[in-house]
Parts: C-alpha cells; structure tokens; sequence
C-alpha cells in the first residue's frame, strides 16, 4: 500500500512538486486577505514551512529512485515558447537545499515577524512565499524565458523583502543597488541564453543542449553566465550588493537570500556550464577556481573587519560562495582533462558545501534576527554577554559557528574536506604551470577556511560572550517557541551531515552521475567516508563525535571522582586589575586589527586619530571596499559625464531643435542620394 | 584481531597521555641547562597537574558554562588526535576517522574553544589572547597544510598511517622537498605550541603573551586539564614531525608481536628526547619576535613548504 | 494630349516665371526683418500660387484644379493675411523687427539648399508627366528655406509666417509634381491649416500675457539643467 | 456599421461636450461616450478576428488585424483614462487649476482627439490619414496648454511648431507617394492614394521616389512617434499637459504615428526593398534608446522622467519594426501594446502622486506607500513593468525583440542593453525614494480612479504569462501583414 503510493509519488514527482509551487502561491495570496493580522503569519508560515518539507521529501524521494528526468509543459508562456518544466538530479538537489532550509527559516519567521516593522504581516507573506516559489521555478525551468521569468521574479520578491524596512534611507540605497546589480546580471544571463540557442534560435534547453557551439561562442555564453550568476552569486567583484542588500533585509529573509538564493545562482552556473553547453575548456576551469578562491579570501578578509554583525555575515557568504565556485572551477578543470572522477570529486564538494552553507548561514542569519529582536541592535560593539540572557539562541549560534568555521564534526568541514582532498590531485593536470599554481589554491584554501574561523570567533565571542557592553542588554530575552523549533532544525541538520556526510553525498552523487557520468566512491558503510579509495583518505565525523563525547564524558567522570575540588564563583581576576570592565573587552574594531594591519591593501581605510590633548578622545575607522571607488563609480561617473553631455541636446531653444530635424532631413536625403 | 588493535589503539592513546607532561618536562629541562639555570625535575608537570587537580576552583561570576566545558573539549580533542596519530603503530582502528587534514581541522577546534572561552569572561587580555591565537592559527594553517600536502604527494594519501606505510615501502627515496617541508613543519610547530620566537611559555608580561593570556581566569583542575591539553598537543605535533618525516620505529601494518611494540616505544622515546633537547635549543638560540614579526615568520614557513612541493613537482619523483 | 494643346509653350514660360518668382520670394522672406514685409510677401507668394494653379489648371483642362486656385486665393492671399494682420495690429507688433543671424550666411545656406533641392529633385522630374515637373525642384527649394527660415527666427509671429510659407510650398509641389492632391485631402489640409493659424493666433494672446512678449528666447525654460 | 460608430461616437461626443463640457455631469458623459466607443471597437475587432479585413464606403476605410489591434486597444485606453481624468480634473479644479470652461474645452478635445486618432488609424487614404494626425496635433496642442501657465504654453507651442513642422515634411513625403502612385494607378483622383490599392502595386512603384518619400515621411511622422533628435516636444509637452493628456499621448498618440509609419515602411518596402527603411527605422530606434536612456539619468520631474522613457520605449518598438520578420514585428506589436498599458497606467498614478504631493519635483515626492499605498504600489510595479522587469509583459516582448536583435544584427545588442542599463538605473533610482520613505504627501480630497491602474497592470502582467491564443493568433496575422 505505502509502496504503491511511493511510487505513484515518484512517478509525478514533477507534478507534485508544482502543486507545491502552487501551494506556496496561495499561502502567499492567502495573507493578503488579512494583511495587518499577525495570526495570519503564525499561521500561514508554519504551512509554507511544512510545504517546504514536502518539497524537500519530493525531491530526496526522486534522487533516491534514480530517474533520470521528469518533463511537463505549460500552456504558458509566449505563444511560440510555452513553460517548460524539468526535474533531474540537479534540479532536485537544490529543490532538497531549498527545502530543508527553507523549512527552519520559514517557522522561524512564523515566530518573528511582527505587526508594525515594516511592510504588513500579510504582504510580507505574499513577498515570502513568492519569493520560494519563484525560487523553486528556476530550479525547475527548462527554457530561457520561464528560467528568466521565475529568475527575475526572484530578484523584484527579494527586492521588496529587502526594502520592508523602507523607512531608512541606507535600506533603500542597498536595496536600489542589489536590485540593479541583479538586473544588469539577469541582462546577462539572457544573452547567455541568445548565445546558446547555438543558431537553432529555440530557447528551449533542449535544444540547447543539443546546439554545437564554436569554441568562442561557447566561451562567450560561459562568459556571460559567469557574469551574470556570478552577479547574483556575489563573485567579487560584483559583490558589492551583497553586504548592503543581506544585512538591511528582516532576518529571515537575509537567512533566504544568503542560504537560499545564493544557491540559485550556483545552480544555474553549474546548469549552464555542466548541462546546456555540450563542450568545456581548462582555461574556464582555471577562470572559475581563480575568481572562486579569490571571493573567498575577499569575503573572509572583509568579514573580519565588519563591525555590524549582518554585514559580517554576508561577507562570509560571498566567502563560502567563493569557495563553492572554486569547486566548480576545480572540477570543469579536472573534466576537461579526463580525470572524470577527481570532477565528481571536487563537484561533489561544491553541492555539499551548497548544503551545508544553506544551512548554517540561515541558522547564522536567524540568530542575529532573535538577537536583533532581544536588543534592537546590530552593531557588534554593543552587544556582548548573552549567551547568559539567550542560551537557546547562543547555544545553537554556536553549532553554526563551529560549523561555518569549518571544525570537525560538523558539516562545514565535510565539504572543505572533500574540496581540500580534490586539490591533491592537481598534480595530474597534464598543463604545466596549472599543475603548479592550483596547489597553491589549496593553500588559499586552507587560509580561507581559518580567517573564517578567525571570523566567526569574533562573531561568537562579541555577540555572545564576554560582559554586556550596554546596559540595555540586560532585559534581552531568548527566542519563542517558533523560533528556537527554526533554529533547532537548522542546527541538527548541520550536526547531521556533519556525522553522517553519506545524507549530502548520496544525492550529491546522483547530481555528479548524472552531470558527468561519474560519481565518487560510494561506501556501504556508515561509518567512514572514502571518496577515492579508502586507503587514500577517510573521515568518519561519526567517530569524532563520538570520540570527542567520549573522551570528554570519560574524563568529566575521572575528574568528578578523582578531583572532587569545590567551585566558588568569585570576582574576575584578569592578573589582580581591579578597574575591570565591559568596555575594556575587544571590540569588533578590536579584533578585527591584526587583519586590518595584514591585509591593509584591500581595504581603504579612513581614520580618525584623536589629538593627544583631547578631553574625550575618540577614535574612529572606517573601510571601503577599494572594488567599490575603483570599479563601480567610474561607470557611475562615466553615465553621469554622458547624461551630462546628452542634455546639452534639450537646451530649450525651439530653433536649435527645427535645426536638428532640419538636419536630420537633410542627411538622410543624402543617406537616400 | 580487530581486539588486538584495539587494545593498541587504547594503549597507545594512555601512553600519549601519560608522557606527554614529561615531554614538556624534558624540554624545560633541556632549556634550563642550555640557558645554565637550575633545571626543574623532569617530572615537574606532573606536580603541578597533580597540585591543580586537587585545588577548590575559582570560577569568575560572568563565566558560562562553555567556559566550563572548554577545558574537557580541548583534553578530548587532544586525546582523539593522539589516537588518529600513528606514533607507534599504523595499524590504528581510529586513524581511518580522520587524515591529516582532519587532523588540523581538530586542532582547529581545539583553539576556536579555547579562543571562546578565552572571550567569554570579557576580560581584556583574554579577548586580546584569542584574538592573538586566532591570527596565529589563520596563519600557521595554509603552511601546514603545504607541509602535508608535500608529504601526501609523496605517497598518494593524505591518511597519516597510509604515509607512514608509504615512506616504508620505498624507504630509498628521500625527496628533497622533504627538506623543506620539515623546516616548515617545525617553525608552525613552534608557533602553534606557544613557543619561541612566536609566544613564551613561561611568561605573563601582557604585552606579548598569547597562550597563556587565555588561561588567565583558569583555575584547579580546569587549568590543569587545558595545561595536560597543552602538552598533549606539542605532543602531538611532535609525533606528526616523526610519522612524516622519521618515521623509523613505527610499527607498520600487519607486523604484530610484542618486540615490535616494544621496540616502537623505544624508538618514540628516543625520538622525543632528541627532538625536546632540539626543540630547547632553538628556543634557547632564537628571540622573541614582536606580535607583528609573527606573520613574517610564518610566511616564512608558508613560503618554504610551497618551495618544498614546486621542488617536488619540478624534480617529479613519484 | 495637353501637349497639344495652342498655348502650351508659352504657359509653361509663364509657370516656370512664377516658380522663379516663388523662390525669389522665398529668399525675400529669408531676409526680411520686418514682420509686416513678411506677411505681404507670404500673401504674394499666395498669389503667385494660386495663379500657377489657374494656369495649371487651364493648361491641364483639370478642373478641380481650379478649385484649388479658388481655395489657395481665399485662403492664403485673402484669410491668412488678414487674420495675420489684425492679429499683430491687435498685439500691437507691426513695427517689430527681428535680430537675426548674419544674414550674408543665411543667404548662402540658402543658396546651398537650392542646389541641394534641385539636385535632389532633377530625377524625379524626369519621370513626371506633367507639364510642371521641373517645379518639383523649387517646391522643395521653397519648403527648406522656409524651414532654414524658421530656424533663424526668434519671433512667433515670423515663425508661423515660415511655418505657412511652407505650406505654400508643399502645395505648390502638390500642384506641379501631381496636379495637385484628391479634392477632399486639399479641403482637409485646407482646414487644418486654417484652425491652425486660429489656434496660433489664440496663442499669440496667450503667450503676451504670459511673457509680455513675443520673443520666443522667453520661451527657452524648458530645458534640461 | 461598428466602424462608422467608432468614427462618429467621439466625434459626436465632442459635439456634446463642447456644448455641455462645462456642467457637473460632463466627466461621466465622456466616459460613458468612451465607454460606447469602447464597445464599438471591441464589436469591430471581433468582427475582424471572426471574417478577416473589412473595406467599406468606397475603399476608403480599412480594417485588418493590424489597425484594428490599435483602434481596441487605442478604445480601451481612451476609456480608462476618461475614468481617470474624472477624479483627477475634480481634484485639479479644487486646487484652482482649472476653471468649468477649461473643463469643457478638456472634455470636446478630448473627444476630438480620440476620434483624430480612430479617423487615422481607419482611414485606408494616405492623405486623410495625414489630414487626421494634423487634426490629433492641433487637439492636443489645445489640450498640452489647458492650464494656460507659461511652462505650458512653452511647451505647446514648441510641440506645435515642431510636430507642425514635422507633419509638414510627411504632408511632402505623401505628395511624393501621390506622385509615385499615379503613375502606377493612374490619376483616378480619390484612389491613387488608397493604401490597399498602393500595396497591391507597390512593386511597380518607383524606388527612387519612394526612397525620398519614405524619408520625408519618416522624419515628418517620426517626428510625432518621438525619435531622437526629433523628439525635443514630447518631455516639455507630456511634462505640462495635464495628466490624462500625457497619458494619452503617451498611450496612444505615439502609437498611431508609429502605425502612420509602419504602413508607409510596408509600401516602401514593396518598392525600394527591406535593407533601407529597415536600417532607418533601427538607426532611429536604437538612437532614440540610447539617448532617451542618458537623459533619463538627469531627469527630476516625475511626468518628463516617463516622456524620456516614452522615447525610449518608441525607440524599442521603431527598432523591432525595423528588424522586421514575424517574430520581430510580432514583438513590437506587443510592445505597443503592453507599453500603452503600462505608461497610461505610470501617468494615473504619476499625477496623483504629484496631485498629492503638490507638486511635479521628484525631491518634493516621498513616502507614496505611506500617503496611499495604492498609489504608491501602482507607481512601484507600473515603473518596474516598464523597465522590462518580469513577469511583466514588457519583458516578453523586450525578451524577443533582444533575441531576435542578437540574432539579425549581434552588434546592435551591446547598445539596446546599455540602454536598458541605463534606463533601469535612472528610472528605478528616483522612482524608489518617491514610493518608499517617510510620508510626506497630503491625503487627496477626492479619492483617486486607481482601478485603471490595476486593471492595465493586471493586464500587462498577464501578457507576461499568458497569452490567450486568440489574441496571440491576431498579433501573429498583423505581424505578417506588416513583413
């Protein structure tokens, strides 16, 4: 019986899921009914959240049977080019990312949104839940223009989210800029998809795959897609939206944007350059893993010097997407030198760290929105001391630190690991200089990974631990019920596939299989992972955990036992100093020093040094993205010193203006003569 | 069998807890007849765990439980590595959990609990410890990463046991990049264990110190559990420096027997004490570098294990 | 045919006489600076037209034509100037005279317009059946000074003087190039000329009260910054 | 039958209204006689979907799928604004703006108007056809300089004088085709300038006169579509005019003029070949498109920021006619259509967003969402519709007009996307901070006719996903009947 209906499930899968899409839709339209009413949002965001779940069992059920594809048409669309529809194993694994995150951001967000921040609760909703499926469509389109419809309808829905708070003049700014930014890069896209169609100018993927492209033209849609997902993706350097649109938007929404919509973008990356384009060269392989290493170090470095604990976030997204790009730069190289399996490899990491990231920067992005909410502050300066006023919150903050930092044994590692084991093979690429340089990726690699430790124990450590550094911190309180259930799923998920790797790399493989034939070593057990031979490397997070529980409880034991020494709670000693206080602690500022003096060539810094003799001495730092005054205003410049021009066109003489259409007149006589 | 190993896996993981006080022992030793001061006993460690231990604990008011926890997961990470690094066998059930870089990413964990708990009182100098450990970690990582990598490039693994077997089974080849790779290897150790030229052990002048500005609020028996930590883990670098680079005396798999275990321990004795007194002499022979110097150290170091693997890559002995 | 006909040679010695006449005063209007000077020479270039069109229309032996000719005489050389007339005597305007750009310049843009329109039209002439063919240059001739005119004036009145001058001249290439357009399009153009000019000259009131003046460089505030 | 009504409705509402213009019940007349119009044209249309073309008095009227597509949609606009304008000149009459008697001369022109452009678009003789675009300019001449101030007397005598100019040209441009089509047709007198008549000979039309014909023709009625450097009119006269004015000429009167065009590139075409009215027609398109999206960029007052953008968007449009082919043409059919909805719809909201604010500055506009969030949002997603953003239709035809560029003429696509660049940020940039923002504009007295609003957004959205087939399979004939 149960079987039976699995696999009438399984059979339409594809039909299922858009009936979720569908559901997300009328969850939206339903809030509207009610639109100041919170009780619509305690009660629609836990259905778009159990919607969510079903999404993601759809989609596990269908990685798990191993179809290959399920196609539907709409009669949508243009007349000549109605919606086409697909579900494979690329589609499904980020519809699983989709789902499982979405499911704890959107119970979280049932317990956080309120009346009177912003945009209603009910319109909210419809922005929300649009924004999902909007989502969930560009992993299920199969031509141009639905992939571009649902791509674009993400961006507007993202865009309101982001502007909810639209009172505050910097949340319009980040919003205008990340809306243009994703406009220009959807602009891209589109052309990718005109270069594509490959002459049989259908715009079907279909056809696309089957198009023969010359190597310059394929080059130039790899091209154009790079700079359009990459645009989405927050690439450096168009990552410049990116810290400005995730920290002004409600938190949950950051925790969508960052964990969720990111991972779009990755998607049609790997869509683009694995599924639709039929060839692949190294030098794009080495393009990507630059670019990807490089947003990572970008990303890290920058995180590091953030003083307001969002913006510190979203710089580590563009890190860990950094990182995931690197990945499949990694393995485009790897493929197009038949080393088939160290792609699966190195694309297998990229699809797990897609997981991963989904789910620790949500649980990240949701613990500022609870700290948010307890403190109305985001300036890490002011925070400080709450593990002891919010321990649910802290404590699972905590999870998502050590799992961003990538700490075994949790998920975050995993995928560094993999990413970290496919960089030893490099040495087997048959190109000099290539073989040389890309270990050294390893290295930046390596470096990345603990600036972000370095990173997220500033994140932890100012947030959370410490003393209070404002007194109004005192009266923060911890998450509600809601909250802390988002919170707490989104944390298991991270210890899950932190100990059992197996639950991301069985579907990531079917991902791997079907993109390049190929998918790494599969084990039986539950153990260890071995993805290329057992003896070659193995990591079991399994063992670690239990090692270190073990270890830890043993000795906890022996001690109570053997050294049953009493605890007396006593005054800070800090070496006998007796003036100690809160504002003694780091700041932000503080502990972002030895990076700002290391890397002082990226930043541009401004400072404020106060006078010896200054009876209130203040001292302020500000950094700038040198990206920002080196790439984006000149082109700003460059438009403004063009409309500058054009206007001298309207100079409000009426005779100038019979002269231009006189003359207009006379040369195109003499284009006709 | 499967008992046998594990019973060595146990033994193994006791004997790296039970003389690695003696280990830093032996180095202080070495250090104060280097530097012509009385020399403590060699067992002095031992004391002192055993004084820390049997004390009453002053706990700071504001401190939270992860400041409680922290020194039972630094002893417990420690431990696990001893149990991943082949010192005396490479027939280990544990060391399948995790290769070398797993290695480094438990020593991460290591030093983002303690730099947590080090922020967590929000003291001054406990936030600037952190921060201190933290920059060095960033840091040493990428060149030990390097350093591993030459080595897993050598032998195709990147599993600690599987290197050691590898080096065993073509015992000929000495690569030159090994060279380097070591020199590597020992300046991150030094910087990753609170030693000269980075850190000073022995000292608490606030200015310079990094390690031991974290333990300040530590008392009883949590510090001696983060001090026990401390000396497992040099300890533990000491044995990854004689897996990857000596590893003469390691029981190799499928070799049983008691003399050869015995003999293992010999060896790793003897390996110890000549790498303590090295350790102590350059520790005697170098200065303290100013915090800011340390980047330039371990660039340093960074540098010198790429070098190592370009020489391996160029020279292409596989 | 028309060919045929006893006076045709010497009527297209008259025609020709007038268009030269028209493209005389086209460059008289060019030039003049005096706003009452232009409307007598747009009335007379109305006369001219309208007794081009009888003479076409004579040799042609098309009647509509004269038609035409009556309609062009009632508008353009009775209505037109008049209406112009009382409406710069009511404005109190008929002394103004205009600065204008260096007239020698003018004049020789003009005359390069005239080469240019000949040349332009010289092939399509060729192909013309009618007797008035090589008129089609003038006409155009005419209609770019006029527009040439109404660039280089400042004033409203004198631009819609331009402005009607160019009707003139279309009509004239309706007339020589076709034997003029369908009855009804001529009555339609006819009318919209007309209401036209009523509307400009509602606005001529308007713009007096609004800018005490004129002079259309009052009207040059919208504009980019 | 429904032709006739759709000519003599407006006309006779002009009659009424220029008697009864000034009295209260004025604005519901208009509309309901928009309303009559409405229905007349959609019977037409339905009539022309269901037995094909339609010739009548004499071959002097002609209805196929292309015109008849502008004269519904040409209807249908005509009536939301007349819904509109009715709060709105209420409202504008209480600020003292306006006086009954100027009402009244709103109302008869408006008609007037509306009947120029039917008689234009119907008309099936080129000459009438300039006789009835000369008669929308002077209506609207009237209608730009209702409120009598200086600004807009300016701009209406500047959008006389230069449209009366440019229509002059056309008015040469058809005496040519005239001449051209005697030839071929003989001088049979009322036929020789029958649109069907020239198109079933426009092969044996003489190319060189055509070629000069179409210039004149193209400069003299490109003049009115608003094509760069012709287009210096068209932000002073939508800027001033009252709103419903703007909406309208915005809407429709740009669309008429293109067809104006089109029908003669079509005659053109058959004489002289593709390759030049087509090159024309792109080098304006994309002139116009580039330059429209730069001025964009300095622009500060709400009404001219969209008359720039009308320009550009008529720039899109001329350019996808000049690409040409069924998928081109078919493009910018729905381009005209989806952008009349959309930038009628973005004046609505436009003028009560100034109304409500008190004045045109877009620095004295803010916080729209907080006056009246229907206004504010129908200013929000009009102003992302236009900038082509989905699932709006403007992205599907902007979508095909792209592709189609991209594969006819690659080089030309770097260009129409820095427009579209250019034109996303300067439109988008002032357009947030008007809707977004702390509230500074004062509730109006009257409340505001938003329903057109969202009944052209509704509708331009559902162009965006769907299409019903029928309207598809009607685009598809007039595509083809354009070539």
């Amino acid at each position: 019986m149960i079987s039976a209906l699995a696999s009438t499930v399984v059979q339409h899968d594809l039909r299922w899921l858009l009936l979720l899409i569908c559901a997300w839709g009328g969850i939206g339209l339903a809030g509207m009914l009610r639109q100041r009413s919170l009780l619509v949002v305690r009660v629609l965001f836990p259905l778009g959240s159990l919607t969510c779940l079903l999404v993601a069992i759809l989609a596990g059920v269908f990685l798990a049977s191993g179809q290959a594809s399920q196609a539907m048409v709409l009669p949508l669309g243009l007349p000549d080019l109605p919606f086409h529809l697909r579900l494979d194993a690329l589609s499904a694994f980020f519809l699983l990312i989709l789902g499982v995150a979405g499911a704890g951001i959107s119970i979280f967000s049932a317990g956080y949104f309120r009346v009177g921040e912003g945009t209603s609760p009910g319109l909210m909703g419809l922005q929300y839940h649009l924004f999902l499926a909007s989502m969930a469509v560009v992993l299920l389109a199969d031509d141009a223009y639905l992939f571009m419809v649902a791509w674009e309808t993400m961006a507007l829905s993202s865009y309101f989210l982001v502007t909810s708070q639209h009172r505050i003049p910097e949340i319009r700014r980040a919003g205008f800029l990340y809306l243009l930014i994703a406009h220009v890069g959807a602009i891209c896209i589109l052309l990718c998809f005109g270069v594509l169609q490959g002459g049989s100018w259908l715009f079907i993927f279909d056809a696309m795959r089957s198009a023969t492209l010359t190597p310059l033209l394929a080059s130039t849609a790899f091209l154009l897609a790079l700079l359009g997902f990459g645009a989405k993706a927050g690439l450096v350097p168009m990552h410049v939206w990116l810290p400005e649109a995730h920290p002004a938007a409600p938190s949950p929404v950051s925790a969508m944007m960052s964990g969720l919509m990111l991972k779009t973008a990755v998607y049609g990356m790997l869509r683009v350059s694995f599924d639709l384009l039929h060839v692949r060269f190294w030098q794009w392989g080495v393009l990507l893993l630059a670019l990807g290493l490089f947003s990572a170090l970008y990303g890290a470095i920058f995180a590091a010097v953030q003083t307001d604990m969002k913006r510190l976030l979203a710089y580590s997204s563009i890190e860990n997407v950094g990182i995931i790009f690197a990945g499949i730069g990694l393995s485009i190289l790897f493929e197009t030198c038949n080393l088939h399996l160290f792609a699966a490899l190195a694309l297998c990491a990229a699809l797990v760290h897609s997981l991963n990231h989904a789910l620790f920067k949500s649980l990240l992005f949701l613990t500022t929105g609870s700290v948010l909410h307890a403190t109305k502050q985001r300036n890490l300066g002011k925070l400080g001391g709450l593990i002891r006023r919010m321990p649910w919150v802290a404590s699972m903050a905590l999870v998502g630190t050590l799992a961003i930092a990538g700490l075994p044994p949790l998920n975050g590692f995993v995928s560094e690991w993999l990413l970290l084991q496919s960089f030893l093979f490099t040495p087997e690429i048959p190109h000099e200089f290539v073989n040389m340089f890309v270990p050294l990726g390893a290295a930046v690699l390596a470096l990345t990974a603990a600036l972000a430790a370095y990173v997220m124990v500033k994140f932890y450590g100012v947030v959370f631990l410490g003393q209070p550094r404002e007194a109004s911190l005192a009266d923060a309180h911890d998450a509600n019920l809601l909250e802390r259930l988002g919170l707490v799923w989104l944390a298991l998920g991270c210890i899950l596939i932190g100990v059992m790797p197996q639950l991301a790399l069985r579907p990531a493989s079917a991902v791997t299989r079907k993109l390049l034939g190929q998918s790494i070593l599969p084990t039986g057990s539950i153990w260890w992972i071995a993805p290329i031979a057992p003896k070659q490397a193995s990591y079991s997070g399994l063992i670690m955990l239990l090692g270190i529980v073990g270890v830890v409880g043993i000795t906890f034991l022996l001690v109570r036992l053997l050294a049953h020494g009493r605890t007396r709670r006593v005054a800070t000693w800090d070496c006998g100093y007796p003036y100690q206080n809160a504002r003694m602690q780091d700041t932000a500022e503080g502990f972002g020093q030895p990076i700002r003096h290391m890397f002082g060539t990226f930043f541009r810094m401004e400072r404020d040094l106060p006078a010896p003799e200054e009876s209130s001495p203040h001292y302020r730092i500000r950094i700038e993205d040198r990206l920002w005054h080196a790439i984006y205003q000149p082109i700003a410049r460059a438009v403004q010193w063009l409309a500058d021009v054009v206007g001298v066109l309207q100079g409000g003489s009426l005779s100038i203006y019979l002269l231009y259409s006189f003359l207009t007149l006379i040369v195109l006589l003499v284009f006709v003569l | 069998m499967r008992g046998i190993t594990f019973i060595r896996q146990f033994g193994e993981v006791i004997l790296a807890i039970a003389i690695a006080p003696l280990f830093a022992g032996w180095i202080a030793q070495c250090r104060a007849w280097m530097q012509s001061r009385s020399a403590p006993l060699v067992t002095q460690p031992y004391r002192m765990l055993r004084k820390l231990f049997s004390k009453d604990a002053a706990l700071a008011e504001t401190a939270s439980p992860l400041f409680r926890i922290t020194p039972y997961v630094l002893f417990g990470t420690m431990v696990l590595a001893a149990a991943i690094i082949p010192s005396l066998a490479t027939d280990l059930p544990f060391a399948r959990a995790a290769d070398a870089i797993a290695l480094i990413g438990l020593f991460a964990t290591a030093r983002v609990f303690l730099s947590l708990a080090a922020m967590d009182i929000g003291t001054g100098f406990g936030s600037m410890g952190a921060r201190r450990e933290m920059m060095i970690g960033f840091l040493a990582e990428p060149a030990l990463l390097m350093v591993l990598f030459n080595a897993s490039l050598l032998y195709g693994s990147t599993a600690l046991p599987s290197l050691v077997d590898g080096y065993r089974a073509h015992p000929t080849i000495i690569d030159p990049s090994v060279i380097f790779a070591a020199v590597a290897f020992v300046m991150v150790l030094l910087a990753e264990n609170a030693r000269i030229p980075i850190d000073n052990p022995a000292t608490h002048l606030e200015l310079t110190m990094i390690h031991e500005a974290m333990l300040l609020e530590y008392s009883a028996r949590h510090l001696a559990l983060v001090e026990w930590a401390s000396y497992l883990k040099l300890f533990n670098y000491a044995c990854i420096g004689f897996a990857l680079f000596v590893p003469w005396g390691i029981a190799i798999h499928g070799s049983d027997g008691g003399g050869v275990l015995a003999l293992s321990i010999v060896a790793l004795l003897g390996k110890l004490v000549v790498a303590g007194s090295a350790l102590a002499l350059i520790e005697t022979l170098s200065a303290k570098l100013r915090i800011f110097r340390a980047p330039e150290f371990l660039a340093m170091a960074f540098l010198l294990a790429v070098l190592g693997l370009l020489v391996h890559l160029l020279l292409g002995v596989r | 045919m028309h060919l045929l006909h006893p006076f045709t040679v010497p009527v297209i010695n008259v025609l020709n006489l007038l268009a030269a006449c028209l493209l005389l005063l086209s460059f008289a209007m060019l030039s003049r600076r005096r706003t009452q000077r232009l409307i007598t020479l747009f009335a007379w270039q109305g006369g001219i037209l309208c007794l081009s069109t009888s003479l076409v229309a004579y040799s042609s032996g098309l009647h509509e034509l004269y038609y035409s000719a009556a309609l062009t005489l009632l508008l353009k050389v009775i209505t037109l100037p008049l209406i112009l007339r009382r409406l710069i005597y009511r404005l109190g305007a008929e002394w103004d005279s205009e600065t204008m750009v260096n007239i020698p310049v003018t004049m020789l843009a003009g005359l390069m317009l005239v080469i240019f329109a000949f040349g332009l039209a010289q092939p399509i002439s060729m192909m013309a059946t009618t007797i008035t063919r090589n008129m089609l240059g003038i006409a155009l001739a005419v209609i770019l000074l006029s527009f040439l005119m109404m660039i280089t004036r400042r004033k409203a009145v004198t631009q819609v003087i331009g402005f009607l001058a160019m009707e003139n001249g279309l009509f004239f290439a309706a007339t020589s190039a076709t034997y003029g357009m369908p009855m009804v399009i001529e009555l339609g153009i006819a009318l919209d000329v007309l209401v036209g000019v009523f509307i400009l000259g509602l606005f001529f009131f308007q713009i007096r009260e609004q800018f005490e003046s004129l002079d259309l460089r009052n009207m040059e505030n919208l504009k980019e910054e | 039958m429904e032709l006739l009504a759709v000519l003599s409705l407006p006309l006779l509402g002009f009659f009424l209204l220029a008697l009864f213009g000034a009295r209260r019940v004025a604005p519901e007349l208009n509309i309901s006689i928009s309303l009559a119009t409405f229905i007349a044209a959609s019977l037409l249309a339905v009539r022309v979907a269901r037995h094909g073309p339609i010739l009548v008095l004499h071959d002097q009227f002609f209805v196929d799928a292309f015109n008849v597509f502008l004269v519904a949609l040409t209807a249908f606009v005509g009536l939301t604004t007349a819904i509109f304008s009715r709060p709105y000149m209420r409202i504008e009459e209480l600020h003292g703006r306006l006086t009954p008697r100027r009402l009244r001369l709103y109302h008869a022109m408006y008609q007037l108007f509306m009947a120029a452009m039917f008689l234009a678009l119907l008309t099936n003789n080129m000459g009438l056809l300039w006789v009835a675009m000369e008669a929308a300019t002077l209506s609207t001449v009237l209608l730009v300089s209702l409120y009598r101030t200086r600004a807009s007397l300016e701009a209406a005598w500047k959008y006389f004088i230069l449209c009366g100019v440019g229509i002059a040209q056309a008015l040469f441009g058809t005496i040519l085709l005239y001449f051209a089509a005697e030839k071929a047709l003989g001088s049979e007198g009322m036929t020789a300038l029958l649109w069907t008549h020239l198109n079933a000979v426009k092969g044996q039309l003489e190319p060189r006169v055509l070629g000069l014909a179409f210039v004149f023709l193209l400069v003299g009625y490109g003049t009115k579509v608003g094509l760069a450097p012709l287009h210096n009119w068209l932000p002073d006269a939508h800027a001033e005019g009252p709103t419903p004015v703007s909406a309208v000429l915005s809407g429709l009167l740009l669309n008429v003029a293109l067809y104006a065009v089109i029908r003669c590139k079509v005659l053109v075409e058959g004489s002289i070949g593709v390759a030049l009215p087509s090159r024309m027609l792109m080098g304006f398109g994309l002139l116009s498109a580039v330059l429209a999206s730069f001025f964009l960029w300095r622009q500060r007052d709400i009404k001219r920021l969209f008359g720039y953008s009308s320009i550009e968007h008529m720039g899109i449009i001329t350019f996808a006619f000049g690409l040409g082919g069924p998928i081109a043409n078919f493009a910018a059919l729905l381009h005209m259509t989806v952008h009349s909805l959309t930038k009628s719809s973005i004046f609505f909201t436009a003028g009560h967003a100034s109304q409500a604010s008190g004045t045109q500055q877009m620095d004295g506009i803010r916080g729209l969402l907080g006056t009246s969030p229907t206004i504010g949002w129908g200013l929000m997603l009009g102003s992302l519709a236009i900038l082509g953003m989905p699932p709006f239709g403007v992205f599907s035809s902007e979508f095909l007009i792209l592709t189609t560029a991209m594969r006819e003429h690659p080089g030309t696509t770097p260009l129409l996307l820095i427009a579209l660049g250019v034109a996303f940020a300067a439109i988008f940039s002032r357009v947030q901070p008007m809707v977004f923002g702390d509230k500074e504009a004062q509730p109006l007295p009257h409340s505001p006719a938003l329903v057109p609003v969202f009944v052209h957004l509704a509708l331009v959205l559902m162009l965006g996903i769907y299409m019903p087939p029928a309207l598809a399979e009607w685009y598809r004939v007039a595509a083809r009947l354009i070539g």
